[in-house]
């Protein structure tokens, strides 16, 4: 199990030792990749906890169990993509190093079974999003990863807080102790990490800083580290103390999915809309928190991933992100993954998206939520609909062989999982595809972009307080 | 909102001051955690043996920074100031103080696990000291040390080597134990694998530090 | 009860950081305000520490009688020190590359400039 | 015992407000130092002597290393300047006269870089300024000079007179006079002396308004103009 950390990491230390010699890195990179995939059937199917040093109570504890595994999956499979877009795009040894430490660190979040041990590597991940954030070094990717930063830290600070207390109250960071603790802590908790979660109001800094990273990056921020917090809220909503945190989410999900969607019809932006589609879907994800949301998490980082790879290729190629101006311009085999990616996160049958939206939306608890869902869901279609309606160009070319294995495994994904997962009840997604492909032939000429207000920093700082207090407030209530 | 954003967060503190429990469980591991690795420092015990997984992801996150602020400021001009002022008994001062902090350096490093201290602390210090003799007298002087004793080289072996060791001891945690409990209780020769690892942390974060704050003084007066 | 004094006090200092990352406008200011919280937190963690006693944890000899302070928030807490000191170092290098380009610290001088460019 | 640490952590809160509230950056990071050490003095005093010395040395001595590298010299300022006699003007101990006391006022304050660029015409001037070569320009500018591309940060008051069929300010007036020729002045309109700032730079131009509302506000620029006009 420690291998699945420990290779990547030491495959981003290689890195870091070779630093200078540029085209050693992606080869590194790729056998670490494979090889910590390679691992990974031993450890998902083993379902083994261990404590590390044999320190008991004292020491940090790793275990794996079912909602880990969507999530180990994932990682492995974007962090490969991403490495085989980069190659031949000129990056040095410290992007691969990072993208490797990322990577050891990203599945050592997934195993842990300690608070603390959870805060440094939430952190690690923090600090390297950071930087690969602004790895161009453009001033507006600067001032994306400073609002991230402030704000992430904030939030990461009420989460020590949080696990102080629990120490506090249980004497030990390990993660069982959660069992019985104040509601306070839980909701310092909840508070800390949704910063990072993507959800409205609570994370606005993701607009900003998901559409102005670099190709490579954007994946894995929106894929990846938003994910975090989906997973710990999944793990922690089994333990008693938790229990407020279900009937919250609800609440919070189902306004972020639509709120989110609306700002994702007006944007005009195509990597905008593609980030406050992350900021929906994780309303989606966290509507009913269990393991169907950690499906939904494993689906959404493949399209999201596969879409953000496609439209990133696209807008450097053509140099514009506004995706009206590509009619035309884009080739037949990119519209092509483009149109797959689109029809995924819409939610079209036979799809992974369509899979796992399904089984969120007739789990929902009341039919109101389900309606609700619905029209979140038809408004995804909608604003999917810019894409699947551009014209492509006449050319047929192929754009280079990696970035070609890089979109099939992604696609190859996406359609075996929509396949195997497919039941027949699963049609009626059909109807809110086709009814927001037809609400967006109707109303695609009242749609301007929508007022930045909520990610200016202070107005996402305090909206921010604002929703925690109110989740505080709400966790008193629903908890006595 | 501005307004409303300062009300929330005091009401949170607020409720946060009235609702937690600070005498709930109290607990005493020290006990424990001295017979197993055998040395004074029980910090230094849990830093660097218990909690050594925690410990490498710090180390990362440390050389990552270094790192990265190199990266990020390199496509900013430099800016050294040629005529910079020197007095000469600050100088003499100054050359003390590296000495100084030197020696400070290997006695924190070295005793990391009998006295308050350990490889963070000696390697901050060390690095202080020689950033304020290259202020006072000349910096381009001070940092000719890095290219000539080849720190860089050091750091990478330095960083590799705690990797490895410490994925041993995490792997091995028996026959780490065993070695704790054959040395003498609080001799400097005692604690196994910890002593080596804190001089390991040391040279690594030295360079760290020393390579962080020279890309920011080299681009002084920026802001 | 010395820990328990630290710890509320510390948690004031959480509530003064954190309410000058919103109001004040300069840069350096707001990362300084976050410099405060994490400072806090971390004296809170010795306050948690100090709660079985204020005895450094360096035990010569016996140790049944003594208080000793728990060494566990301590060990961990080191680690919270680096991570804070990175983050203000990122920090610093970003402002830095952003004055580079429009010479102002002001944050509503900075987005106004950034909205008007998205146009 | 418990008083020695409310006392301290008093002083710990004391000075957190501090770092918000005081004026200068600079100032700021120095307290943020205060700040760390009175912490780790608390973390000593309370049995963490290791956490204490990791505060000081990573917390403080490295913070505030990293920090007053950064801030230490402040942003320079270039200032482009005309030889005006009174105005601004080369004497053999550096530059004198009424806008460089101004511009020199402001620089003490905000702890500028100033390096002066002499131009030879007035045009010259404009255009650097314009193309952002200079931050600003002084050297008698009137309201006039202002173009689109540049900002004009009024001072004093002045009238532009007709002499010879050129127009030309009260300073630049007077010295003619003083040189024994004869001019006829007639006088045309009421102005205002400016100093002309790129429009690159918001904050030069917020810090000399503050600058100047101060200077106004204590009497000291009728001083400063009575010994130079």
């Amino acid at each position: 199990m420690i291998a699945l950390v420990f290779l990547p990491v030491l495959g981003g230390i290689v890195c870091l030792v070779l630093k200078d010699r540029k085209s050693v890195s992606p080869i590194v990179a790729i056998v670490t990749t494979f090889a910590s995939g390679s691992v990974l059937p031993f450890v998902i199917f083993e379902d083994a906890s261990i404590i590390l040093g044999k320190w008991g109570s004292l020491g940090i504890g790793m275990a794996v169990d079912e909602f880990a595994i969507p999530f180990l999956l994932s990682t492995f499979i974007v962090m490969l993509a991403v490495i085989l877009n980069s190659i031949k795009r000129g990056y040095d040894g410290f992007f691969y190093a990072l993208i490797l430490i990322l990577y050891g660190t990203l599945n050592s979040i997934f195993l842990s079974r300690d608070l603390f041990s959870i805060f440094v590597t939430i952190e690690l991940a923090s600090i390297i999003s950071f930087i690969l954030i602004s790895y161009e070094k453009k001033p507006r990717q600067a001032w994306a990863s400073l609002k991230y930063l402030l704000l992430s830290s904030l939030g990461l600070n009420f989460y020590l807080l949080g696990i102080g207390i629990v120490y506090m109250e249980t004497g030990s960071f390990a993660m069982d102790s959660l069992e019985q603790v104040s509601t306070i802590a839980t909701v310092l908790i909840f508070g800390g990490l949704a910063v990072k979660s993507g959800l409205f109001f609570f994370s606005m800094w993701l607009p900003d800083a998901h559409s102005n990273a670099p190709i490579e990056v954007s994946p894995i921020l929106s894929g990846l580290i938003v994910k975090l917090d989906v997973y710990l809220s999944i793990r922690f909503i089994t333990y008693s103390s938790f229990g407020w945190m279900r009937d919250t989410y609800m609440i919070i999900g189902i306004v972020s999915a639509i709120v989110g969607v609306i700002f994702a019809v007006n944007s005009k932006n195509a990597k905008r809309v593609l980030a406050y589609h992350t900021i929906s879907q994780v309303g989606f994800m966290l509507v009913n928190c269990d393991k169907s949301s950690a499906w939904h998490g494993f689906s959404h980082a493949i399209f999201k991933t596969l879409l953000f790879l496609v439209v990133g290729n696209i807008s450097a190629r053509l140099g514009t992100k506004e995706y009206s101006k590509w009619s035309g311009k884009i080739t037949k085999v990119e519209y092509a993954f483009l149109l797959i990616g689109s029809l995924a996160i819409a939610g079209f049958p036979m799809t992974s998206g369509c899979v796992t939206k399904e089984i969120i939306i007739h789990g929902a608890c009341c039919p109101s939520l389900k309606i609700l869902l619905l029209i979140a869901s038809a408004g995804t279609a909608m604003s999917f609909s810019k894409f699947i309606f551009l014209k492509p160009g006449k050319s047929s070319s192929w754009p280079a062989a990696n970035t070609v294995a890089a979109y099939s495994i992604l696609s190859g994904v996406i359609i075996i999982h929509g396949i195997i997962g497919f039941e027949i009840y699963m049609f009626e997604s059909l109807l809110t595809v086709i009814a927001g492909m037809a609400g967006y032939l109707l109303l695609r000429k009242f749609l301007r972009p929508l007022p930045v207000y909520f990610e200016r920093i202070d107005s996402a700082l305090s909206s921010y307080l604002i929703l925690f207090l109110i989740s505080i407030v709400l966790a008193i209530i629903l908890s006595s | 909102m501005k307004i409303a954003g300062i009300i929330a967060v005091t009401i949170i503190f607020v409720i946060v001051m009235l609702s937690f429990d600070p005498s709930g469980s109290i607990p005493r591991p020290i006990e424990q955690i001295v017979e197993r690795v055998n040395v004074p420092n029980a910090v230094t015990s849990v830093y660097l043996e218990a909690r050594l997984y925690d410990t490498i992801f710090e180390i990362i996150v440390f050389t990552v920074t270094a790192l990265g602020v190199a990266a990020l400021l390199a496509s900013l001009p430099v800016n050294i100031d040629e005529g910079q002022q020197v007095f000469g008994t600050v100088t003499v001062y100054s050359g003390g103080l590296a000495a100084l902090s030197i020696t400070l350096f290997l006695y924190v490093v070295i005793n990391g696990h009998i006295t308050p201290g350990g490889g963070f602390v000696g390697g901050v210090v060390l690095a202080t000291g020689v950033i304020t003799y290259g202020l006072t007298s000349s910096f381009k002087k001070a940092s000719l040390h890095y290219d000539m004793l080849k720190i860089g080289v050091f750091e990478k072996i330095s960083f590799v080597l705690i990797f490895a060791l410490s994925t041993l001891i995490i792997l091995l945690p028996e026959t780490h134990s065993q070695l704790l409990s054959e040395a003498g209780f609080g001799s400097t020769f005692s604690g196994g694998f910890i002593p080596i690892l804190n001089i390991l942390i040391g040279i690594k974060v030295y360079a760290g530090a020393w390579k962080m704050s020279s890309e920011f003084i080299s681009r002084r007066g920026t802001l | 009860m010395t820990g328990t004094i630290v710890i509320y006090f510390s948690i004031l200092g959480m509530l003064v950081g954190t309410i000058g990352m919103i109001l004040s406008k300069d840069l350096i200011k707001k990362i300084l305000s976050l410099g405060i919280v994490e400072t806090s937190i971390n004296l809170m963690y010795t306050g948690i520490s100090a709660r079985s006693g204020i005895i450094p944890p360096i035990v010569s000899g016996d140790f049944s009688s003594a208080f000793y302070a728990d060494p566990i928030p301590q060990a961990v807490i080191i680690t919270g020190i680096v991570i804070s000191f990175a983050l203000l170092c990122l920090s610093l290098v970003f402002a830095i590359i952003i004055y580079n380009r429009y010479h102002t610290m002001n944050v509503e001088t900075i987005e106004m400039i950034f909205e008007r460019e998205k146009q | 015992m418990n008083f020695v640490i409310i006392a301290i952590s008093s002083l710990y809160l004391v000075s957190a407000i501090i770092v918000l509230s005081s004026r200068t950056n600079f100032q700021s990071v120095i307290w943020f130092g205060i700040m760390g050490s009175v912490s780790a003095v608390i973390m000593m005093i309370i049995g963490a002597p290791d956490v204490a010395m990791t505060q000081f040395s990573v917390g403080v001595a490295l913070v505030l290393i990293v920090y007053i590298m950064a801030l230490k010299k402040q942003r320079r300022v270039r200032l482009g300047f005309l030889d005006v006699p009174s105005m601004i003007e080369e004497s053999p101990s550096g530059l004198r006269g009424l806008e460089w006391e101004i511009i020199r006022l402001v620089d003490e304050k905000e702890g500028y870089h100033v390096e002066p660029v002499k131009f030879s015409s007035k045009e010259d001037a404009l255009n650097a300024v314009e193309n952002h070569e200079v931050d600003l320009v002084c050297g008698a500018f009137t309201e006039d000079d202002v173009s689109g591309r540049t900002k004009g940060i009024p001072y004093l008051e002045t009238s532009i007179f007709v002499c010879n069929g050129e127009e030309i300010d009260f300073v630049r007036l007077k010295h003619l006079s003083r040189n024994a020729i004869s001019p006829t002045p007639e006088f045309l309109k009421k102005s205002r002396y400016v100093f002309v700032i790129s429009m690159n730079s918001p904050d030069l131009e917020k810090d000399i308004l503050e600058g100047l509302n101060e200077i106004r506000s204590s009497g000291n620029i009728e001083e400063i103009v009575g010994r130079y006009l």
